[in-house]
């Protein structure tokens, strides 16, 4: 399984791998690049990934998604140049009842911010340019918010 | 001859992202003590021109698993430094 | 605003109704018609509706939602015949963050099963009908549950 | 000659799915006292026959709004009985 896409996310797809006729309820997400953040306009954006520990770390969200509740989940992380609007994140989870359907949803998203080896560099309306989260502080232990959501 | 390998492990740090631009490296060959965790590998790439911009403490995998600053060092290992991450 | 569809649901085009240059998290659910209920095979369900009033509460659900949240929201439901697999209902919220878009998704579905006048008469396989909900108990108060979700 | 409006409501009723299916009616007319609730129009409905078979206390609607059984009715009111919802 590739978690990670160069090419446009394909978000009815992913959403098409996960339902099946005793899954009634699929739950999904997807993080688009917005056009501003903290308050500065952004033009494009840049994702880079680790990639190698970036698939594994995805493979085991997915893995403990599917372990924890009766969902089957898929997942698709874009890198590489992303305009604004554009997917970098997408996410479905289908099971027979929407509550295991939303927590699992949730879940891969809050792990792959937490864990996933993503960095994004900003391009911003100014000319300016900046690795998101890594130029902010040095005591840089905690994932960085993200501009996607 | 005595081997190398139980006086020294011979590890590969990788640097991503704000690490690899500061440095102007993506990746630094490193023979450390035997006993070495990945605080000390991380303590040489902090010794290199730039590398004084890494943090103290930041995120780091071995072998494509995250791993806390004690873990110990093999052979062959993969270091990564990893800045904070951004995807989703 | 046509809440009602006899169509099936355009699920990709729901999801761009709330897409915004601003808005970064989209949260969404789907509502899928399963094979099975309360253990029995089903081949096939009709929804139907009380029209004008599903129409309105599916109205209030909407904009209850959008000032509870700083959020955009899309909600469809299917009406008429529908085969296994089918969308019954379909739901995307756009907003800034993604507590907001997954809260308001979630919100919408809860308060759609539990007050818009949409009933489901479901075909099993050894040849019986049976209007979901109805025939259970005549106290019949509280909601139905949803073999959809 | 007195208006009858002061004296009478005229309400139609409205059944769906397994309700109108039990009646075999979608639509029944009803004049009731003009103190009537919703309560008193489910009381003309059950009192048809198969009216028995909806239960004493179903969710209503009036005028496209859902209502509590005291609520009071008005000339040309469109009352609802909805059997259990299934939308969703």
């Amino acid at each position: 399984m590739t978690f990670l896409s160069s090419a446009p996310l394909d978000f009815a797809a992913l959403v098409a791998q996960v339902e099946a006729p005793d899954r009634g309820a699929v739950a999904s997400f997807l993080g688009l690049v917005r056009d501003h953040h903290a308050g500065r306009g952004v033009t494009r954006l840049e994702y880079s990934a680790y990639a190698p520990m970036a698939e594994a770390e995805c493979a085991k969200i997915v893995s403990e998604a599917e372990v924890r509740w009766p969902v089957r989940v898929a997942l698709e992380h874009r890198i590489g140049t992303l305009e604004i609007g554009d997917a970098a994140v997408a996410i479905a989870t289908a099971a027979a009842h929407r509550d295991e359907a939303f927590a699992a949803c949730r879940y891969v998203i809050e792990e792959v911010k937490r864990r996933v080896p993503i960095w994004k560099k900003e391009f911003y309306a100014d000319g300016t340019i900046e690795w998101v989260g890594a130029g902010r502080a040095l005591v840089g232990d905690s994932p960085a918010g993200s501009s996607g959501s | 001859m005595p081997s190398p390998s139980t006086q020294i492990v011979n590890v590969r740090v990788l640097l991503f992202a704000g690490y690899a631009e500061r440095l102007g490296l993506e990746t630094v060959r490193v023979a450390l003590p035997a006993i070495a965790t990945v605080a000390d590998a991380l303590d040489h790439v902090r010794s290199l021109p730039g590398g004084e911009q890494i943090p103290p403490k930041p995120l780091c995998a071995v072998n494509l698993t995250h791993a806390p600053l004690d873990t110990r060092l093999s052979e062959g290992d993969e270091v990564a430094l990893l800045p904070p991450l951004a995807g989703g």
